[in-house]
This record gives C-alpha cells, structure tokens and sequence, in this order.
C-alpha cells in the first residue's frame, strides 16, 4: 500500500506553476526559503505568529517556477508549492499566502 | 498452538543443561540468536549456531552483549521469537536494553547461566547471585520473570515456558540457569511436537490505521505489532501514551509504569511455578531452586533420618516470588531455611514474606561450588529448634 | 547400586568426552540415572582436568562425588589431586607411564595400563588414549554394559572415526583380559 | 483565539494537512521539538522525497532511531518506526532486518549516538555490511542533552563541556564508515536538498551498509556557542564553503574549525550483505540442508 | 587530613545540586572526572569541565558510561581520587564495571542523578527508582554505600562524605541524587577547606617486595599501592589470593566475597547515616529521602496539624540499610509510611526489618514529579490507624 | 618423586628463576595457562627483551590486560598490572595514564577484546591519539572461552560458532588503528621474534597511540578446527607466507584464509597526543590559570 | 512572608536565567530562603518552559508551587498553562505582544509590558528581554527588594554583559512606574 | 630502580658462546627452539617430561653461537643461553642439557 499523491492532471500539465502554500504557525521564521527561493518570490513578514516567529510572505507570486525548494528546504514543513496548470493557475497566490 | 515439528529433536538425549536450553528455545520457536560468548553459557550459542541454519534461524555473533541484547530486541519487533545467553557480565552490560525491552513490552528471552561473582569472578564455577539483580538490575520501576531449572531436563522445559511466558505477558523473561545445570550432562526427554504446547504472539487483529499499540484489556497486556504489518506503528523507550507516542508527563508515567508492573502482579499465580513436597506438618521448610535444590533434597534426606520433619519449596520462578505461599507457610512453620549459592538474596525475599511469623535462615555459599549437605543439615538443625 | 567415577587427567586428552561416553552410556543405553558434570578451569589448556560421571538407579540428587568408586587417571598431577577421595577398596585405572603411584593406599584395586602407548604405538593415533582408556574401565570396573558403551562411543565420536576409536576401545578391553591373564 | 500580530487571514488559509509530506509525517505529532533554523526536520524531508522517487513501499520501511534531537525522528515518520536506547539503533535495525529481510531498514540518529556510544555497533555493521541505510545528522555536537563536545566537534570549537575550546581531534566519519567497509558513503550538508534527496535515492537502492553523513546546523547549541550566527549564517557558511568532489577518497575529508566540507559521494562498492555472505558459505557447506533465516514472523503468526 | 584549598571555592554560593556535587567532589580533593553527559546529571560534568583545568584535574568525556566508569576505575589505581555521573540508562551501563570497581576495592565515586524510568523514561523529569539497582545492579554478591542528599547543600556535604567513605572502605560509593535535587537551585555554604575532612588514601607502607595487596588487618580492609609506586602488583576482577593473583577455587571465593560485604556490614554503623525526629512516642514513622523526604515533612506538618503522632527517619545513607533502628522502632509504633518515587523498593526493605511487628505502608509515586503532600497524608492516617 | 621417562638430572641442571626472564615475570605464577605452541609466551618475552634493549624503568611501567588467553598476560608481568574486565583494557588504561603521565601504560589484550566487545573504546583512545601502547595478540579466535568467531577470524574459517565456516568478513586491524589515527601502526607474526622485538622497543618510544598486532597460533582451537597442524606447522606457515612491506598502505593489508600476511611497520607519525592537544589548547586559552593535571597521587598522598 | 513565583515563557528566553537570579537575589542578596526549579522538556527548544522561585523566611520544604503569588508571562503557551495555579488576588506580569489574556480571572493583578520590544527597540538586544521583564517584575510585585536583584543580576550575566543588563533592568524598573504614572 | 642484570664481566668477552639452559619440566615440546635454531643446536629428546611433553636437548653444543633464538621463541620460557666467554665457555653446555 502507498500513500503517495500525485499531483492530479499530472499529464495535463503544461507550464509548471507553482501554488505557494505557507502554515503560518508552524513556521519557525528560520529565513531559508526566503534566502535560497531561486526567484525571490518569498520575503519575511514584519508580524509574528503565536509562537514570535515571523514567518515569509509571497512577494511575487508571479515569479515562482514551482521549483520546490522552498519546500525541500524548510525543516519545519511550514511552506509547500503545488503544481497548478498554467492555464487554470491564478496569479495571485497570494491569497495563499 | 502447538510447536513446529521441524524445529524438536524429539527423542531421549545426552544434553548438558546449556544445550538443552537451547533446545527448549528451538522447540518453542525460537528462529532469532543474538550473543557473545561468555563462560559457561557459550555451549548454548554453539549449540545453536550449528541448528539454526538447519532450522530457518538467524544466528549471529554480535560485537558484545549489548549488541546482542538489542538485536534480540529488534528482532523481536521483525517477528521472531529472539533469545540470547549470557553469564555475570554479559547480563550486568544488558541491563540497560533490558529495561527497554520491559517498557517496549517486547517478548524476548535471556538465558543466563550463573557462574562465581562478582566482576569476573569464577568464570567456570558456579554461583547464584544473580537472582536480585533479575529483579533489580536496570534502573527505573518494572517487574520480571525469571525461571531457574535444576537440571537440563528443566532447562528444556522452562526455556520453552520462559518464551510462552514472554508472548502472554509480551516482556522480556530471564532463564536463571547456574553453571552447575548449565555444564550438567543428563538424560533429556524431548516430547513431540504435538505434545509441546506453544503461546501465539498476542498480535492485533486491528484494521489499519485503528491500532494503537499501547491500549490493553483486561490482561493488561497490550496487542502487538510487527513491523512490516502496515501498521506504521511508534514505540519508544520514553514515557508514551497508548499511541506509542513519547509524552513527558507525570499523568503518562502513572498511566503506565504501574501497569508494566501489574501485567506481573496481577498475573502471578499463572507465571509462577514451584514445587512443594511435605511441608503439611513440616517445622522447617527448606527453600532452594536451582543446583542448590537438588543438593538440598540430599541434606532434607539426611535431616529426616535424623527424625526432623523437614519439608521442601522449590521455587522454579524465582519471579514474581511467591509471596502469598511464603507469608502462608510462615504460619504454621518454625523456620525457612533458604539454600542459595550466595550470601543471602531470595533469603532476603523469605524474610520478607515471612514477616517475623517464623524463623528465616540462610545456608549459604560464596560461590565457586555447591553446598556441602552437611552444612545444609546444621542450619535445617538449627531451624528445627527455632521459636 | 550407586557408582561415582572419576576420569582425570590433562586437557587435550579427551577427558570430558571419555565421562560424556560414560554417562550416556550408563543413562541412555544401560537404563540407570546418569548424570556427568566436569570440573575445569582455564587451567584446562594443557594443564589438570577431570570429569564426574555418577551412576544409580534412583534419582541422583547431589550431582558430585562425595567419596568414588572408580578412579581413571591419567596424569599425575590429576592423580594426586583426587585419589584421597577414592572410597576403601576403590578401584584405581591409570596409565602406568603418566602416573607414578608413590605411597599408594593400600587397599586398592589397581588396574595399570600404558594407555597412550598402545594410542601412539599400536593404534597411530594418540587421540584415542582416552578411548582405549575407556575399554580398559569397562572390563576392570564393570561399571557400564559393554554393548552400553559401544553404543555411546558411536554416538558421540565424530562419524568419520567410529571404527577407528571402536578399535581402541576394544583393544583397551582386551588389555584388561591379558593383564588379569598374566597375572 | 488568534495571537496577536498575525493576521487571521493567513492562517485559516491552508490545513497543515495538505502539505505533501502529511502522508510521511505523523501530523498529530507536529510541531516537532526541534529548534529554528535547525536542519534535521530538512533532512527528513529529503528522505521522504526520496522514498517518493524511488516508489518505496512505505509499509515495508522501518526507521530506527537511538537517542538525541535526532533520534527523535522516529517518532515523526508516520513508519513502523523504533525509538531504541541511545547508542543502539545500529543492533537494534540488524535484529529487525535479520527477522525480515523484506524490510527497508534505516537508522536515523545524531554523530553522537551513532559514533560516541554507538561506534563499536556502527564499526562492525560496517565490517559485516549489514544491510542497513544509516542517516547521520551530524552537527557537531550533542543536542538533546546540551550541547556537550561530540566525537565530530572540530578543534577548538566551543560546547558546554570544552569551555575553553575542544582539544580533542574528531573522527572523520566518512573516512571511519569507509574504512571498516561500507557499501556507500556520502556527505551533505542540509543545504545541498537536491543532491541529498538523489543520494538518499540511491542508498535505498543499494544493497549493504550505505552512510549518508548531513552536516547540519544547531543554531541553539553549537552555532550559538561559537558565534557562528544564525542558522541562516551557518547555511551561508555552507554555501560558501562546501566542496564538491565525488569519489574523493575518504581519507582527505576531514573537517576542521572554519574549513571547507567536503561534500559528495565518495564510496560505491558492490561487497556482498551479510546475508548474502551467509547464504553464499552456508549454502555451499550445508547444501541442501541449509534453510535461510524465514520471514521469521511465520513463527509468531502460525 | 584537611581539604587542598585550592580547590575548596569557601563562601555561599547559590547552585543546583548537579554543581554542588561537583563542588563537594572537588572539596574533597577530586582531580579526575570521566563521564558521558546525561540529562539531569550533565551540569555535574559541565560544571567540573570548567573548573579543573584551573586546579589540575583531568576532565575526559568518554565515549560511553562503559568507557566513564572503568577509566575513573583506572584513573584511582593511577593515583587519582575520581568520579563520574550519570543517570539512568547510564547507570545501568555501568553496572558491570561497578562490580570490578567493588571486587578491585577500587574507592571511587558515582553519582546517579535519578529520572523516571524504567528505560529512557522522562529523562528530564523526577524518579527515585534506581535505589534498589544501587545495591544488586551488578551481577555476583557485593556491598554497596549510597547517599542520598536532599538539598544541593546536602549534595556538597554527601559528595565530600562519600569520598571519605570510598577511600575507608575501598568501596566504589554511589551518590544517589534525582532530578529534583540535582537541578534545584539553593543557596549552599561551602566551607573553609580547613574545615572540611578529608579521608587520605590507605597507601600502604609495606616495603618493596613485601606487599600484599589483598591482605587485611581488624577492619577488613587492605592497604593499597598504586601503579608506579615500586610495588609491581598485581589485581585481577578474577577471585583472586592475598598476593591479587587468580586463584579459581571455592577455598578463595570463601575467603574473599564474604569479606567484601563484611568490611561494610560490619562497619554500617560508621557509614549510616540518617536524621531521626521524633520518633519517641510516634504512632507512625515517616521513612524517606532525597526529595521525597522534603516532601514528606510538609505531610508530616499536614498531620501534626490533624493531630496524629509522626516521626520521621530520613535515610541520608540509604546503603547500608538501617536495618537495626528499624527493627526497634517497628516495635514501638504502629506503622511506617515509606515515601518514595518510585512504586516500591526502600519499602520492601522496611518490610522486611519491621518483620511484623508493625505495618509498612507505601505512598508511592511513579515518578516525573514529587508526591502531592494530600497523598501521603492519606497514608500517614491509614498508618495511624495500623494495629 | 621425579616422573617417570625423564632423567632426573636434566631436570635438575637449572633453575628456573635464572631464565633472563625471571626479574619480568612472576616466577611463582610460572607455569602459565597458555597450550603448548600458543604464541602469548613468545609475545610476552619479545616485550621484555624490548624493555631490556630500551631501558625502561619498569617501575614506571603498567600492563592492563581485558579477559582472555592473551588477558592473561597482567598476571604474568611482575610489572604494575592489572586484569579489567573484558574489553575495557582501554579506557582502564585511560584512567591510569592520565592519573599518572608518568607512567607508561600497555595494554596487552587479544584481539576479540580489544576490537570486539572494546572496539569502540579501541577507536576513539585512536582518535584521541591517547598514549597507549596497544599489544594485540590476535589469533583469529576468541582461545579463552573455547574458539568461537571473532572479528578478526578469516571468511571461511572454521570455529565453534561458525561450525559451516565463517560467512562474516573481518576487520583488517592496522587499517582500522590506522584510519583512527594511531600514530604508530605495525605487524609481525609470533616467529618474527627479533623485528618483533624492535618495534616493541621503538613503540615504548613513540609518543601516542601505538598499535602492534602480533599474529599468533592457536593450535588448540584455531589451528585444530581448520586442520592447520600443529603450532609449528602455524610458524611454517607464517615462514612461507609472510611478506615485509614497511610503509604499505593499511588498507592493503587484509589477511585472508590460507593467503599471505603482510607484516612490518605501516605507520609512524607525530601527531600530538591527547595531554599535548590539553596543554596546548587549554594553555592558549587559559593562559597562567591553566593548570595541568598533575601527578593526581598527591591529592591522595598529601 | 510565603512568595511562590512562576516565570514562564519559551526556549531561549532566558527564563531560566530569571529564576536564578531572582532566587540568588532573595536568598544571597535578601537572606532569605529561595529555591529555584525548573520544569523543561525536550520540548524547551523552542518551546513552552518554566521556572518556579519559591521565597520563604523559613525553611522551604515543598520547592515547587502550590498557589502562586505572581505570574511572570512571556508567552501565550506558559500563560495558558500557568494562569490558572495564581491564588485569587495574584499578581500577573505579562508581555502583551506576546501574552492576549482572553478571558482572564478578574480579581488578579495585571501588570503589562512590551518588554520584547522594548529590549529589541530599546536596547537593541532582544536577548535582555527577560531583564527587561525582571526590572518591570521588581518594580511591580516588591517580592525582591531592588538592590539584591541588582547584585543577583551581577553576579549571574556573562562579565562583558553586565552593563546592558543592568540598563535592561533599570529600564523595566522605571515602565512600571511610567505606566503606573499613566493610570 | 631497575632489575636487568648484564651478563657479568660482558666488557671481557671475546667469542660470544651460548651457555643452553633447559628447564625442562617447563617445556611444552612445541619444537620451536629445534625448528628455528640457526645452527642446528638442539633436537627433540625421545624422554617426556611430567606433563606429557618431549622436551628439546641439546645435540651439538658448540655450534651454539648465543644467538638467543631459542630463548626468544619459546613461548614457555624453558630455554635460554647464557653467554660465556671463549676462554672459559665450557664446550659442554650438554651437562645442561
Ligand atoms: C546510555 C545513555 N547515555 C546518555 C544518554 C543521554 N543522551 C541522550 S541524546 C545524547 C547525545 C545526543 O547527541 P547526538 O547523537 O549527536 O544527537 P543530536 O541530539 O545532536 O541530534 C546523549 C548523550 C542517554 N540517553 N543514554
Ligand atoms: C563482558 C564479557 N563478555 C564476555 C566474556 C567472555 N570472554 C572472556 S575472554 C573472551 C574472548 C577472548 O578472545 P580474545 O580477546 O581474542 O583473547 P584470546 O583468548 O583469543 O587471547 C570472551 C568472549 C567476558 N569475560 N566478559
Ligand atoms: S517553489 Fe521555488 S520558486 Fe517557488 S517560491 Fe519555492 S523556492 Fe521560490
Ligand atoms: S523555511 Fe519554513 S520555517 Fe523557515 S522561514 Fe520559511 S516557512 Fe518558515
Ligand atoms: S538543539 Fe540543535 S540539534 Fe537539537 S533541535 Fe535544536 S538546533 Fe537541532
Ligand atoms: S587456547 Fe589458543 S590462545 Fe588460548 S592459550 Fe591455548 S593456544 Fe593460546
Ligand atoms: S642460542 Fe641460537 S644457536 Fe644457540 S641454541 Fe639457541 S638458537 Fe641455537
Ligand atoms: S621452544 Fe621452549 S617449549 Fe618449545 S620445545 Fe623448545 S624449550 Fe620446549
Ligand atoms: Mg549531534
Ligand atoms: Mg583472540
């Protein structure tokens, strides 16, 4: 048995986009995916989450190239990027963020 | 269920008690050895070593003893039933991964063969003063079981009974062989496989993702799991609630620890095992398990040509200690005498019980051989005038 | 009727497999209790080292000599460490060229023999002292059945040697016969 | 109720569960225990994606953990995952493997466990190839207990217990897996995520003893006593100072105070696992005779 | 002797019991530590990692509790007074050298600062149950001395005493902290360091050639030398002659083992150590100590106030036993009420002194925290009722 | 009462206690343990004869032996000894050499003793560089307890626990000192007495972690089980087989069943000990507050 | 007088630091007795942890708190789980950027304070922040006197520190008094 | 203080000469000596010893040549030459033998 998820429509996939997703009070403000997003796209925020934490924000959603880093790279598992279709993606993760 | 017949020498044999311990351990399906060699047990991982791969088990030869006490542990949580051997220093290294095997409640068991103590001591002569250690040995509250034959034919025997005891009650159960027993050579009976009794592992019939590894009925044993299974089940040596999951809590330690010891407590009278001959009217009772037993029944002879009415508790558990039957016998006797080869453990546990209802004294031996059974005699004389 | 036996001798002469022949021999094949324990040390290596084989047809409770009957010797050093506990009119087996009896007590029954001679010289193969040994108690102890002790022999001795040790194990019974016979 | 400061917008918007990693983690253990800027959750995450390269069967993985910051990852992976004695997770997995041999065993623990305590266990798994994957998060330190000196912390390097700097020299572990015959030995530092993620890729694929050593920082113990910065800063020092060079030999990895690390795959053999040793000599000697160790479950299962 | 000033940091400090012990080990002239850190006991070795480099002792952590005790064995054999700490699992690991250091009389320290258990347990969190590992933790028959402080002060104090035992007795000697103690934070007063007593080393003076190490005099203890002193001698953790040379016979076990517990039994009255209030006319007898024992007063208080009669034995030496001043006072009171983190173990000893003649009852506690002082009330007034 | 076949005049022509031996042994512990052929003796005297050739004071000497055939040595040396527990020869050696720097501290121990059960101990006192001299009689077998494998038993050979042939590859024992860090790494067999001898005399020189493993018969169980001969068919063997290659690379040093054994002296270097990284270290840092570890007796002697 | 103190927060805070010094102030500085303890987890690191002071003129017996008198807060997690143990009447010192009190008990003592941004604004080191805390505690629960807390303070900060602790101090010391001023 | 005696008077020597001493009653006839003697000094006697062993004799006394290999092999320490002098080495170390 396997738990693994494919991200659906993984075929229909043109341009990979990626969907930024960030569990704000997980994060441990570290600063890695704002520092090692290959595009930018992140900056930390000035509030703080319950813990006194600053957690990123996305600054360019429109930059991201789902490249995943930020998610590889975050050891608290506050931060991950979906595959949405370029097409159906909508350019303001923001609301995400 | 009932024992695989390919693993039982079924037939009468030459076996010294070592050997027949592990032969006790293959009849009762054992397929996983983990150990080091240590003088007197060392018969005993040869002996297996040469069966095993004849038989689909899996022997190896660890680094030292806590390598090996933890492999058995693994082992275990791989789905076999896992033992290893040792002797004094060995089972001093062991004390702390046997610990974590009571907290994991893992079925395992460890045979080990008493020599002369402490430290190195009488590496080839024997001794019996590890039976508090048993109890005590690692750090922290918990309970053990512990057998301790007086010839190999018992070594087959109760090592079969030391792993059905391991499966009920899912911990770790200690064969308390001496050298004496263990470098014995006697006739030993094997019976067919059919007519040795086997305990199942207790494992989950739960469905996935609704197992919790640490919850428990009645028995207060919990259910197992294996890896492998689909369970993707957590087991810690820390503190953990029902989940297997580690929480640092005075409420969780409450919740658990006293049942690691209850399982035992609760469950003594089916775990514990001894023999009783004419104490009905006796004055002394003479208490003894192991090599020392047989030589007592020689000075009990001696002391009833001598008129005194002498009767006899041999303990075949040493733990749980039979508590209940000691503070019993305290009433109507005069004195216990405990035959050990020590200076004085399971006496200690008799004095205890007995709580100055009667006399308690001790034979004892420094180790490094048996007692004379003259010795025995004057202190069963002794008793036979207390109060 | 109990016997306690006593083999002795040094490592490597294949004491604790002689009394391992005695015992089962006595127990599996002759139907008696038989239980046979060994004393040894690290010391075993090259030094003094014996075995205890009692026999009985009740259950042997004390597992130890307490006074022997039967005395095999085949050091000195393992000679003088135990022939004091040979019980009066003990018999005493021992190879004549390993053991020098000294002030022996009088009342023994002393049956002598050149044991790893006859291995070395006889047989080629100095492995077999113990065996030829064995024989030789057979016949002078008349602890153990003949047919007994062939039986334990073949058991316990590696498959490929069988024959080689059943020869020394007669040739040390018949040494018994030709001595008496000399006599 | 929602802290202040943070606007509550932000946090209704996604479920921790969505993460991709939630199938890997135990989410109702999360958050984890470990500290800001810490790199062991990092090293986590490229071993689950690594298990999702590869198509591991995760019903068939075990991971076992000693004692430490580390060892807690055990209890994080939602796997049959042991949390053994501090020293021993190394026998521990050779009894779990040996019982079943169809199980992917890994242990996951800290520089201290695995090679303080646990280095004789280690040096011989090796010696034997046991067929294990040993992960080792290796920052330098002890951090569970508080950061005391390790057998890997550099020369000079300031713990709790060598206040006036380490004076003792440190293992090269790679150099010491390597020696004592592992199949596969590698080196990253929690920042190297791709590579990390293709070598644990590979580990699992490898049969015998593979050791993959993470250099990862400890922002709380060991960067903080030794003015290293943040953990940021320690991630910047990697960046700037890690030297790739496959198939270096071990021997020339050193790392000391203020060096560069070495990074890359320096070790890919094909020696037998121990249980091809044994089926190889036993089976020759023993013939038909010979019955390889079962799943031994049949035993308990029957 | 006095204390080497240099070493003896005179004033009031405040500090947790970890540094206390650390301070007393160096009061009392201790110059080599070896250990593996362990929580709650690693405040000890920081502590001391600091401060000998500035007073010529030789700070090493080992690679394992294994490596720890048997260099700190070595260490004292080279000269050093010695130490190490550690808890738990760490204890457990050190079992088997504890047993050399015993057979060796190597006099040595080691603290245990005790955690929940049993296993990996609550490492940062309270237990009291390795008392009874303390005594039979190590396989074969020997004595053990164990102090058990309850304050840091006390932690100095004991610390300083239970080297001065170790070298009387040529006994490794355990100090048993536990959490609370060791990380509890207290003013405490060293003092002049030619105010504190300082046991020298029983260096024999026997000429060259002429020394034997294991032979005794009245007290039972021998003389020691150390490694390059001239003596060439030799010891072995075998049974071993007068010359320390392996002597593998019944005759030398019955020579030797028996003395190693009786140079401590009978100089128990020299080694205990225990404050008493109260006792007279009581109707219960509180037994505790370490923390437990501070928890007890404040029941106690609770009852006083109730006015039910309580005194109060608090073990500051829980090894040796007291096993005399509890047989007298179970005769003069109703019942003992034993307070204790863990689930049993000081108790069964109090039960078995008592020996009938009054109730022992337990107020238990798992560990991970202190008894609520309402739980032992509980007890103290079943026990008042006892009879 | 002399025994029969042997004149008695032979025997009584000498005195054992002049051997040149005597003044190093305990002559009333002579005979020893040890089977006829076992290499230990010869060990033994070759590090007396490097004693004499050196000078050393031998009251300023100590022998710390773990348990075995080889443990045994302790009781035999009339020099400070001491018989520890199995394993531990190394960290007792520890203890006793940095409670007295004075001394010089040998650790005489068998080879399942010093890399079995004491393998890590053996690893780190490596790494630390510690001043140890480290005489490792291995004799591919644990003799004390009756011939099981050992770490070091060669793939295929026969012992009492790997009755099919030993299926587990052994540690190359130079290699491992070596990659450890010893600063003193050599190898002779039991015949190669007098070269045997000088790198005993040039170890007791060396500062550091030195290593010298000596291979050894032991025809009673090694030897007998794998129908090797007797003790001089072993030494034969060694004859025939042996190669001298100072200087050799470790790590091509592996010893395999019935194949060559590559002796001689394979490292030599000065890396600082673990009292020399201390003062220098702590000194730095300490300046005149640093007080090394004195002569700890006094503490005791006061 | 009975002073049962709880100061809590998280990892790296320096709570712990607080406790000790409040302890050495009052039983070094103030001859009193104080016991200080603390209650951590693995979870520390980053986490919720704790210090207990008890202060007492008599002997202190039960180190650890039954009811407590004051509350020092510097997270939401250490409020939620410690508000509750404050007797009727208590005192609570909080950060309220750090602390929301929700629905608290009426009848307590509020002190707050931005103490967190005070020491990072402020001071320029977030690192004082429980200094901060410590002078604003001083001021307001009276529970040590000033001076004992001042040489507590010396005796305890690394030596470079101590003038960015005491100014720390000193500046939590006087909010109390501007914000008891604003009232 | 150190207990290594020289050989007297070794100033004075001229010729080394071996000087063989056998205890025999300590030897475990393991044939090194015989083996490994350069000069073909010694044999194997036919006589055992009170243990069972054959120990060596000496055969050839004056090839001795004191090259101590005899004494440096064997593992009982049952056999050692002394050096004499050429003058006065007695050309029959056999009434040691
Ligand atoms: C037998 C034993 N000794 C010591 C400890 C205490 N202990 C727990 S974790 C640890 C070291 C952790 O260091 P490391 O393995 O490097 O892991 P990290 O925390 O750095 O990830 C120690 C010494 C223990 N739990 N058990
Ligand atoms: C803790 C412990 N485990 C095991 C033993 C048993 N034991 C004694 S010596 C030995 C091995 C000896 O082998 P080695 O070190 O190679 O020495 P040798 O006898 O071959 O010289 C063992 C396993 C012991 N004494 N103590
Ligand atoms: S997925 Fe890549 S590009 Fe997008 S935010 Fe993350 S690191 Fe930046
Ligand atoms: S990497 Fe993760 S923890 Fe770090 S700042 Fe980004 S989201 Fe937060
Ligand atoms: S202490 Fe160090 S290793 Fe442990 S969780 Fe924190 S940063 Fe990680
Ligand atoms: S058993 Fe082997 S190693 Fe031991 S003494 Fe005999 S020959 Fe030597
Ligand atoms: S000293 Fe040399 S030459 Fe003389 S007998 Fe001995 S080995 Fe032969
Ligand atoms: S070397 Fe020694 S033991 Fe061997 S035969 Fe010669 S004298 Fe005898
Ligand atoms: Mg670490
Ligand atoms: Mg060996």
């Amino acid at each position: 048995m396997r738990f693994w998820r494919t991200p659906l429509d993984a075929d229909k996939m043109k341009i990979p986009r990626g969907e930024l997703h960030i569990i704000v009070e997980r994060c441990k403000g570290c600063e890695f995916c704002v520092e090692y997003c290959p595009r930018d796209v992140l900056e930390m925020s000035e509030e703080f989450n319950s813990k006194g934490y600053h957690p990123p924000k996305v600054v360019q959603p429109e930059n991201c190239v789902n490249c995943d880093l930020c998610e590889m790279i975050c050891p608290e598992f506050a931060i991950y990027c979906l595959t949405v279709e370029e097409e159906s993606a909508v350019a303001e993760g923001g609301n995400n963020s | 269920m009932k024992a695989d017949s390919e693993g039982v020498r079924t037939g009468i044999h030459y076996l010294d008690g070592d050997r027949a311990a592990a032969e006790g351990a293959i009849a009762a399906g054992c397929r996983f050895f983990a150990g080091y060699p240590i003088t007197p047990s060392t018969e005993s991982a040869e002996h297996i070593s040469e069966r095993f791969p004849q038989v689909g088990g899996i022997f190896i030869q660890m680094e030292d003893e806590i390598g090996s006490i933890t492999a058995v542990i693994g082992a275990a949580w791989g789905g076999a039933r896992s033992m290893t051997v040792t002797s004094g220093p060995g089972i001093s290294l062991m004390m702390e991964n046997i610990g974590l095997a009571a907290m994991l409640e893992t079925p395992c068991v460890i045979a080990n063969v008493q020599r002369g103590g402490p430290s190195t001591g009488l590496p080839t002569m024997v001794g019996q003063a590890d039976v508090m250690q048993a109890r005590w040995g690692s750090h922290g509250d918990y309970e053990i079981i512990a057998y301790a034959p007086e010839s190999p034919q018992e070594a087959f025997d109760l090592t079969v009974k030391a792993f059905n005891m391991s499966e009920r009650y899912r911990t770790p159960v200690i064969v308390l062989l001496d050298e004496c027993v263990g470098h014995m050579v006697e006739k030993v009976t094997i019976p067919e496989a059919d007519e040795i009794e086997i305990e199942p592992r207790r494992l989950t019939k739960a469905p996935i993702g609704e197992y919790l590894p640490y919850a428990y009925g009645e028995d207060l044993v919990p259910d197992m799991a294996l890896a492998g299974m689909g369970y993707r089940f957590h087991v810690t040596g820390l503190t953990h609630d029902e989940r297997g999951y580690p929480d640092m809590s005075e409420a969780c330690q409450e919740w658990l620890v006293p049942r690691l010891l209850e399982k035992i407590r609760a469950n003594a009278d089916d775990i514990i095992q001894f023999v009783e001959e004419d104490t009905e009217g006796a004055d002394v009772v003479v208490l003894s398990y192991g090599i020392s037993a047989r030589v007592s029944r020689l000075a009990i002879q001696m002391a009833r040509e001598k008129g005194l009415k002498v009767g006899f508790l041999r303990l075949q558990a040493v733990w749980p200690f039979p508590e209940k039957r000691i503070a019993e016998l305290a009433k109507q006797i005069r004195s216990f005498v405990v035959v050990e080869i020590n200076l004085g453990q399971i006496f200690y546990e008799v004095q205890r019980c007995a709580a100055g209802q009667c006399e308690t004294l001790l034979s004892p031996h420094a180790g490094g051989g048996v007692h004379r059974p003259e010795n025995i005699l004057k202190v069963i004389e002794k008793g036979a005038k207390a109060k | 009727m109990k016997q306690e036996i006593r083999i002795t001798g040094f490592g490597g002469q294949g004491i604790i497999l002689a009394g391992v022949i005695v015992g089962k021999a006595a127990s599996i094949y002759a139907e008696k209790n038989a239980t046979m324990t060994q004393s040894y040390g690290p010391e075993a290596r090259g030094s003094s080292c014996s075995t205890q084989v009692i026999i009985d047809e009740q259950d042997i409770l004390y597992p130890y000599i307490r006074e022997s009957d039967v005395l095999v010797a085949l050091s000195q050093e393992g000679y003088a460490k135990f022939v004091g506990e040979l019980k009066p009119g003990g018999t005493l087996i021992y190879d004549e060229d390993l053991v020098n009896l000294g002030e022996a007590k009088k009342d023994l029954k002393l049956f002598p023999i050149q044991a790893q001679r006859i291995a070395e010289t006889d047989l080629g193969r100095r492995i077999v002292t113990n065996i030829v040994m064995l024989g030789y108690f057979t016949a002078a102890s008349e602890a153990v059945p003949k047919e007994a002790m062939i039986e334990a022999i073949k058991t316990s001795v590696p498959k490929g040697t069988i024959e080689l040790n059943l020869q020394a194990f007669e040739r040390g019974y018949d040494e018994h016969a030709q001595r008496q016979g000399k006599k | 109720m929602s802290p202040k400061g943070v606007p509550e917008a932000v946090i209704a918007a996604v479920s921790a569960d969505e993460h991709p990693i939630a199938p890997f983690l135990r989410m109702d253990r999360m958050p984890h225990i470990w500290c800001s800027t810490c790199g062991i959750g990092t090293t986590v995450k490229a071993l689950a994606s690594a298990f999702e390269k590869v198509g591991t069967d995760l019903d068939k993985v075990a991971i076992v953990s000693g004692i430490g910051c580390t060892g807690r990852v055990a209890g994080y992976v939602k796997l049959d995952s042991f949390h053994s004695t501090h020293g021993r997770s190394v026998p521990f997995a050779t009894g779990l493997k040996l019982a079943n041999p169809e199980l992917d065993v890994i242990c996951f623990s800290g520089d201290g466990d695995l090679v303080a305590i646990g280095g004789n266990h280690f040096i011989h798994a090796a010696r034997r190839n046991m067929d294990l994957k040993i992960i080792c998060v290796n920052n330098f330190i002890y951090g569970m207990t508080g950061g005391q000196v390790a057998p890997t912390t550099p020369l000079t390097a300031l713990t709790s217990t060598t206040p006036y700097g380490n004076a003792e020299p440190p293992f090269n572990l790679c150099h010491l897996a390597a020696a004592c015959g592992a199949n596969y030995v590698a080196r990253w530092t929690a920042l190297h995520v791709r590579r990390l993620t293709k070598t644990f890729a590979e580990m699992l694929v490898k049969p015998g003893f593979c050791f993959v050593e993470i250099i990862t920082p400890c922002s709380t113990l060991y960067a903080r006593k030794n003015r290293l910065g943040t953990g940021l800063d320690v991630m910047k020092y990697y960046h700037d100072n890690t030297v790739i060079e496959h198939g270096a030999d071990p021997a020339t990895t050193d790392i000391v105070f203020g060096g560069p690390i070495i990074c890359g795959k320096f070790v890919e053999r094909d020696r037998p696992t121990w249980l091809d040793y044994q089926d190889h000599y036993l089976g020759e000697k023993l013939g038909e005779k010979y019955q390889r160790g079962r799943m031994l479950q049949e035993a308990c299962e029957r």
